[in-house]
């Protein structure tokens, strides 16, 4: 660097005021008072926040640690029914998002393929400009939420734009759907007080479910009172390191175990006659088919289970005086999708659906309207945009599904052939770089919003508040969609201004119901349940705006007393349900053959591709393993040493579309025809990529009822 | 040089290794005192001190008895 | 005086790594760059470890467990500290005096867990991590050695507390971040020396184990073996 | 008598001080720029901290380290050796001592300053004279490091001040300079006599003093917990370990130096004969201990030992580990017990077979336990940056430039003890080879009265 001496003079000037502005202001300058508070970094008071995790569908309750009115921690919060107290992963670094740098500040357009700042007023006159002229029937939208208040609210949106082409991915809402179209009613929860054994088909209860939480500590409590369960999973994931027993199996052969355990209980005798008589519609049927191709020699020779597995499952299974087959969302990652979940509500159906309970209690109007919100979902699902030329505006809300999914470049194209896309991601990712106009949500921790869970058995609303102001000009999703609404007139009687309003209108009958108390106590005592019952009330609020505003300070409302019943529906699944459409149902053909299979795993640092931007959640991602920022396949010993591969190396995995990659691990706990991989790194919108995104290289093989994809049904070769 | 000069000089080596010495002793008793303070290893410290300023102490003797004796017996007719 | 001590229940752990996340956070550990993470420099004070695996396959089970800090009783890492950086205190707590360390990384070589960490690199966290610095722990430079404390700045606070209240600390006033965090209460915390305590209890169990006990470091942090 | 006579006898002692080759400035300037360089890595590791080097989790302690138990095991080259040559009254050493005493100068100074390298926070090293814990054997390191290096110091410089003396007579450039270090030495009876004294109580104290200060780096590792190192063999084993490498520097550098400076006259062949002899001796004793170690380790088949074991065996390290069998064990062995091969070349094999299997020995030690903990961690090769090869290069150059410089200011073979062999000691030889045999002889009065004249 080249210096003058008028430079030097300058400099020196600088660094003078600087010394007099710095270390000798207090003292000697009297610094004006306006600039005080700039220079004062506060009294670093200690508040702490009551709200709710959005991160998975868990639903827990949130206490977040303020240090001056802005969060710094996030831990569980010990009064919320669904978590206890205790948190994972995700929620504890729930605030680390609401700092992230890449977050989005205000509305974005895409300009000459670059995105530009505008004011939210041009991006909502855009957005109304698109939709008043173009919107009618001509709308798609794209949403996962794990609020059914939020879901409900699109689905009004998209039917005041009169089209079907809308899908919500919500947990909750699509491990109830099998049974929805199987036996018209759905469970409400895992009858935990009776239920004695369980079949688990490949949902990680404790890891991502509707409430890992809660499961983990029933599970605990389940097996505590020296009950058995059993797990029939492509992956020995932490949640199967406690079943009694663990059963290797490809989810596409769920269907096969779930019949194969039907044919063993079907020919003991042992289901529950009463009720298969009266309720299910079509047992003959089923049970011829089950006769005629689901032996466990049969079962065996196609998916590889031990028939000795099949019999002592099944037994147990029968003589368990209220099991439960499990499933939930996972089960449809599939190509028989459906098909594994319609035969799991079957097996259920065969002892009366026993082990699982439902709430009598259907006053309360946001329990009546889940129903209505969620389900049965339409049949469309984001798979249908790919040659779909009709529509014309596409509207994405947090979902990356073009991150979790494969057939990536398909769905890409299929987006950008799309005249019209609006994303609400509060981020740039895969799918939101795809958009034409961003209009950014806030962050969980600026936002407003509720879920709804009976999950643990009790009616639970917890709410979201907002416990900082937004930092940035974001906003609302709710209220766009809210405004939307009234503006376009889409709507008879719609009243509400802002999202808050919505939500009010769903928890009013919440209030005038009465029951059930907020979360501002622990579960109450026995003497305490007597009075409840005898109709004295624990409610500590005289106005719905009481109650709306002690509701957000405490995190929800529940009713830790309420009634319940026996699920005992109406079974209307017939032979159909079960081969559908006449593909897939191939008895006695090897599916998988003697190839190796990519299966994808989902670990509870990521849900859905939208965590691992966090930077502590990224590193901790491998850390079990010892890997850091880079995609690991876990191998079994056996079948690398076949391959020649060794442990902690770094291979070549090649698939059909492509190779990418790896650093080895050696685990005897894997199957031996598989190569699992997790799924959740490989962000390549982020600024940093790190790792690959295993979807990219898996072959495009949905479920094709629910466009869900199938995760463990891709031929792989190590190269 | 003068021979003073000179004198001085070695005189100002030699007290080198008195000032490692006894700052080698200072640095012990330190710690002793240390480890009294927060009655951590007293014992340990005291024996291995005695040990270590022992040494330091005789090997300063040593190079100063040198020092002495040559400068002493230097005028010594053969 | 009470002595801290731990429990943790391999039965009921469901090796979630809530604990892992919530001493990250909770006591600033640094993220180390990418480059040094894959270089084995990764720090973290409580780590889940997969010890070993059980059974043949397909009846194979990982035995997996969180490691923190042991506090040991008879610690290995404080009789070669040089400085005294590293000390039990009354409550039986090794703690660290992260101003006082050299970085002579002795106490690592000599910690038969290898529970301790050495911040290698300068401390540069991304943004959104500094953020959220907990307030109550301060922030270590490069080249000291770091480890498990068992939250002792929340000991600190209750204590103090307890005093503004004129009061004696009860049982559960100071739990560390792990055990707050447990979705299934899994680690149990509090007083060895008080037979009550669902601590010095469950430490007494015919399950619980000390890892590495035969080395006769007698660790504080204890485990209830799983047990089918 | 006057000192100026030995000119013409010893003048090729006095030439390397005041004749300097061209290649010398040119080894200087290289060797200045390998350490420079090296200094350079230093001073960027102080900057980013430790992760400039390899280092990492479970091997927390790599090339600094095994650099400090290596370059400390070379000292007692030097002047383990010079005392107890000068003990045992073995007259050969006379043209040995003082090169010896000078390696262990110079590479305790810089073995001495590697644990100081491998600080996180060298900014807070006086925090060990503030509030020390002296339960650490890094501490009885620090101490012991210090008074052999305070103890070697002197015994280098007092058996020189006769030579200095010398210079000092001669006059030229750094007249003052010597005539301060000489301490006004003039040779005269009850000088000699003092200092001979001095010499006497020097050698005994010593001999322990280096002996302790072997045994306690052995401790550093011997104390812990770890597997492979907890071991009690482990004093001895190092102290044996260190006069192996010792022998070998010093062999080296007497072969060079005898070479460069034409001190073939004064370094015969007898006297590496002599040496090679020695260095069988210890490599036979260093394989025993070798032995012992690992038989122990095998026979008792603890598990944590055991991963160390086979990871040395037949991991990763294996090639280092059977690289390190071959050149301290084998090589030597074959090489030093042949007659054909025992000459100045073969010896010069062997030693430099030997500093490399001694380096290798440390590096088996070090890394292997570190890299194998008890509870389950991935290990992983552990490879040097390239900061820690350069301050490694950086301290070999120091090494060298120490001796170079050295050679340049003092007479590198003891110029007043070969005269006094010359002018004495065959008499006295002679004298005590008389006495040792039967009956008394006329000679040995004579020999008792020359002692008491002098």
């Amino acid at each position: 660097m080249e210096m003058n001496r008028r430079d030097f003079a300058k400099l020196l000037g600088g660094s003078l005021i600087g010394f007099a502005v710095g270390g000798a202001g207090d003292a000697l300058l009297k610094i004006p008072g306006m600039v005080v508070p700039l220079l004062y970094s506060g009294p670093h008071v200690e508040t702490w926040k009551v709200t709710t995790c959005a991160k998975c569908p868990g639903k827990c309750g949130l206490r977040v640690r303020m240090i001056d009115k802005f969060p710094v921690q996030a831990f569980g919060n010990p009064l919320s029914p669904m978590n206890k107290g205790g948190i994972c992963p995700m929620g504890l670094t729930s605030v680390e998002n609401l700092y992230h740098p890449d977050r989005l500040t205000s509305p974005m357009k895409k300009v000459n393929g670059r995105f530009q700042e505008i004011s939210y007023a041009e991006a909502y006159g855009i957005l109304t400009n698109a939709l008043s002229s173009n919107g009618k029937g001509k709308a798609a939208f794209v949403a996962q939420t794990d609020s059914a208040f939020m879901g409900g609210l699109i689905k009004q949106l998209m039917a005041g734009l009169e089209s079907e082409k809308v899908v919500v991915d919500n947990f909750a809402s699509s491990s109830s759907m099998p049974f929805d179209r199987a036996a018209a009613d759905h469970p409400d929860f895992i009858d935990f007080e009776s239920c004695d054994y369980i079949v688990n088909f490949g949902s990680q209860l404790t890891e991502i479910s509707e409430s890992p939480l809660y499961f983990s500590r029933s599970m605990n409590d389940f097996r505590a009172k020296r009950n058995e369960f059993s797990t029939f999973s492509p992956k020995l994931t932490p949640d199967a390191y406690k079943a009694n027993r663990w059963v290797p199996v490809s989810p596409e052969f769920y269907v096969d175990v779930a019949l194969g355990l039907a044919y063993v209980i079907l020919t003991d005798g042992t289901y529950d006659k009463t009720f298969v008589g009266n309720e299910f519609k079509d047992f003959d049927g089923f049970k011829k088919l089950v006769m005629e191709n689901y032996s466990p020699a049969a079962v065996e020779s196609r998916t590889g289970v031990a028939s000795k597995y099949l019999i002592e499952t099944a037994r147990k299974f029968a003589n368990a005086s209220a099991p439960v087959a499990y499933f939930d969302e996972s089960i449809l990652y599939s190509s028989s999708g459906m098909r594994n979940a319609y035969a799991v509500v079957a097996l259920n159906a065969l002892k009366g659906f026993a082990g699982y309970g439902k709430l009598k209690d259907r006053e309360l109007p946001d329990f009546e309207n889940k129903k209505e919100n969620e389900s049965p979902q339409s049949s469309w699902n984001s798979r249908m945009l790919i040659g779909d030329k009709d529509i014309k505006i596409l509207m994405i809300y947090r979902s990356n599904f073009v991150f979790n999914s494969p057939g990536q470049d398909d769905l890409r194209k299929a987006i950008s052939d799309i005249p019209m896309v609006i994303s609400f991601s509060p981020f740039i990712d895969e799918t939101s770089e795809l958009a034409d106009l961003i209009i950014p949500d806030h962050d969980d921790l600026e936002k407003l919003d509720a879920f709804s869970s009976t999950v643990t058995g009790a009616p639970v609303i917890s709410t979201q508040q907002p416990v900082v102001k937004p930092f940035y000009s974001t906003v609302h999703t709710g209220d766009v969609i809210v405004s939307l609404i009234a503006d376009l007139k889409l709507s008879k009687n719609w009243s509400c201004k802002k999202y808050e309003d919505y939500l009010q209108s769903y928890l009013k009958p919440v209030y005038k119901h009465g029951k059930g108390m907020l979360m501002n106590q622990q579960k109450p005592t026995g003497l305490e349940k007597s009075l409840h019952q005898a109709g004295w009330q624990m409610a500590s609020y005289s106005s719905f705006d009481e109650f709306w505003q002690q509701m957000l300070k405490h995190g929800g409302w529940w009713d830790p007393f309420p009634q319940t019943s026996k699920y005992k529906p109406a079974v209307s699944l017939t032979v159909d349900h079960l081969t559908a459409n006449g593909r897939g149902d191939q008895p006695g053909k090897n599916a998988r053959g003697n190839s190796l299979k990519l299966n994808i795993f989902h670990r509870n640092f990521d849900y859905r591709g939208n965590m691992l931007r966090n930077p502590v959640l990224t590193e901790q991602f491998g850390m079990d393993k010892d890997v850091y920022y880079e995609t690991w396949i876990e191998i079994n010993p056996a079948t690398a040493k076949r391959l020649s591969v060794g442990d902690r190396t770094k291979v070549k995995v090649k698939t059909g579309k492509g190779a990418f990659e790896a650093f080895v691990i050696y685990n005897p706990a894997v199957v031996p025809a598989n190569i699992d991989v997790p799924f959740g790194l490989g962000h390549t919108a982020s600024k940093k990529v790190y790792g690959v995104n295993p979807m990219q290289y898996s072959d495009a093989v949905f479920d094709e009822e629910t466009g869900k994809p199938s995760l463990s049904e891709t031929e792989v070769k190590i190269v | 040089m003068k021979d003073r000069t000179i004198y001085l000089i070695q005189l100002m080596t030699l007290s080198f290794n008195w000032i490692l010495a006894i700052s080698v002793t200072l640095w012990f008793i330190n710690l002793v005192v240390v480890a009294n303070q927060v009655k951590d290893t007293q014992t340990a410290s005291l024996w291995i001190s005695i040990l270590a300023i022992t040494i330091f102490w005789i090997l300063a003797g040593v190079l100063s008895y040198v020092f002495f004796s040559l400068h002493k017996y230097a005028d010594e007719v053969k | 005086m009470p002595k801290y001590g731990m429990v943790i229940d391999l039965n009921k752990c469901s090796s979630c790594q809530a604990c892992v996340t919530a001493c990250k956070i909770e006591n600033n550990v640094q993220i180390v760059s990418e480059y040094d993470a894959q270089h084995g420099r990764a720090m973290f004070w409580m780590k889940m470890l997969t010890m070993e695996f059980e059974g043949d396959y397909p009846n194979i089970r990982p035995k997996t467990l969180p490691r923190n800090c042991m506090q040991c009783d008879e610690p290995s890492c404080i009789k070669v500290c040089p400085v005294r950086a590293t000390y039990k205190n009354e409550v039986g707590i090794v703690a660290q005096i992260y101003p006082q360390c050299i970085g002579c990384r002795y106490c690592m070589a000599n910690c038969p867990y290898t529970v301790k960490v050495f911040n290698w690199d300068r401390n540069e966290q991304p943004k959104e991590v500094e953020k959220c610095y907990d307030p109550d722990v301060s922030v270590r430079p490069k080249g000291v050695v770091e480890k498990c404390t068992f939250c002792i700045h929340r000991l600190q606070i209750a204590s103090e507390k307890a005093k503004a209240e004129h009061r004696d600390m009860e049982p559960g006033d100071y739990v560390p971040a792990c055990v707050e965090t447990c979705p299934v209460d899994a680690i149990s915390f509090g007083d060895l020396d008080d037979k009550k305590s669902e601590v010095s209890k469950e430490s007494r169990d015919y399950r619980s184990f000390a890892l590495l006990d035969e080395l006769g470091t007698v660790p504080k942090v204890r485990y209830l073996n799983a047990i089918e | 008598m006057s000192y100026q006579d030995l000119h013409d006898e010893d003048e090729v002692l006095f030439r390397p001080i005041y004749e300097s080759s061209r290649s010398f400035y040119i080894i200087v300037i290289v060797l200045t720029a390998v350490f420079l360089f090296g200094l350079g890595c230093y001073i960027r590791q102080l900057f980013y901290g430790l992760g400039a080097t390899g280092m990492d989790e479970p091997v927390s302690w790599a090339f600094y380290i095994i650099d400090f138990v290596f370059f400390i095991g070379i000292s007692h080259a030097g002047t383990l050796i010079s005392a107890i040559l000068r003990l045992s009254k073995a007259e050969w050493r006379r043209p040995i001592t003082r090169m010896a005493e000078v390696i262990t100068g110079i590479v305790l100074a810089i073995g001495g300053l590697h644990p100081v390298i491998d600080l996180g926070r060298p900014d807070r090293i006086l925090h060990l004279f503030e509030r020390g814990r002296l339960q650490s054997p890094l501490l009885w390191d620090l101490t012991s490091v210090t008074a052999y290096f305070t103890a070697s110091t002197i015994y280098l410089y007092i058996p020189m001040i006769p030579d200095i003396a010398l210079l000092r007579d001669r006059g030229g450039k750094l007249h003052n300079f010597y005539k301060i270090l000489a301490w006004g030495y003039k040779g005269t009876p009850k000088q000699k006599h003092a200092l001979e004294r001095a010499i006497n109580i020097l050698m005994v104290m010593v001999i322990p003093i280096a002996i302790s200060v072997h045994t306690i780096i052995a401790w550093i590792f011997g104390m812990t917990l770890q597997p492979g190192w907890h071991s009690t063999i482990f004093g001895p084993y190092f102290v044996v370990g260190a006069i192996y490498s010792g022998i070998a520097a010093l062999v080296i550098v007497m072969i060079v130096f005898r070479k460069v400076y034409h001190f073939e006259d004064y370094l015969k062949e007898i006297h590496f004969k002599y040496l090679g002899t020695l260095l069988l001796v210890v490599s036979l004793l260093w394989t025993y201990f070798t032995f012992a170690e690992f038989l122990t380790t095998f026979y008792g088949h603890e598990p944590a030992e055991m991963r160390v074991f086979l990871y040395k065996f037949v991991g990763p390290y294996a090639p280092f580990f059977w690289l390190m069998v071959l050149c301290n064990f084998l090589m030597p062995v074959i090489v030093l017990s042949n007659k054909k091969t025992k000459t100045i070349k073969g010896i010069l094999v062997a030693s430099i077979g030997v500093v490399v299997g001694m380096w290798l020995e440390r590096l088996i030690i070090i890394i292997p336990t570190l890299a194998n903990p008890r509870l389950p961690y991935p290990t992983g090769m552990y490879t040097p940056s390239i900061t820690e090869i350069g301050i490694a290069a950086a301290a070999t150059s120091a090494f060298v430039l120490g001796f170079m410089g050295f050679s340049k200011l003092f007479p590198l073979i003891s110029i007043w003890e070969t005269k006094e062999g010359r002018e004495h000691s065959v008499h006295e030889v002679s004298m005590r080879l008389k006495e040792y045999l039967p009956g008394k002889t006329e000679e040995s009065r004579v020999e008792a009265s020359v002692k008491a004249e002098i």
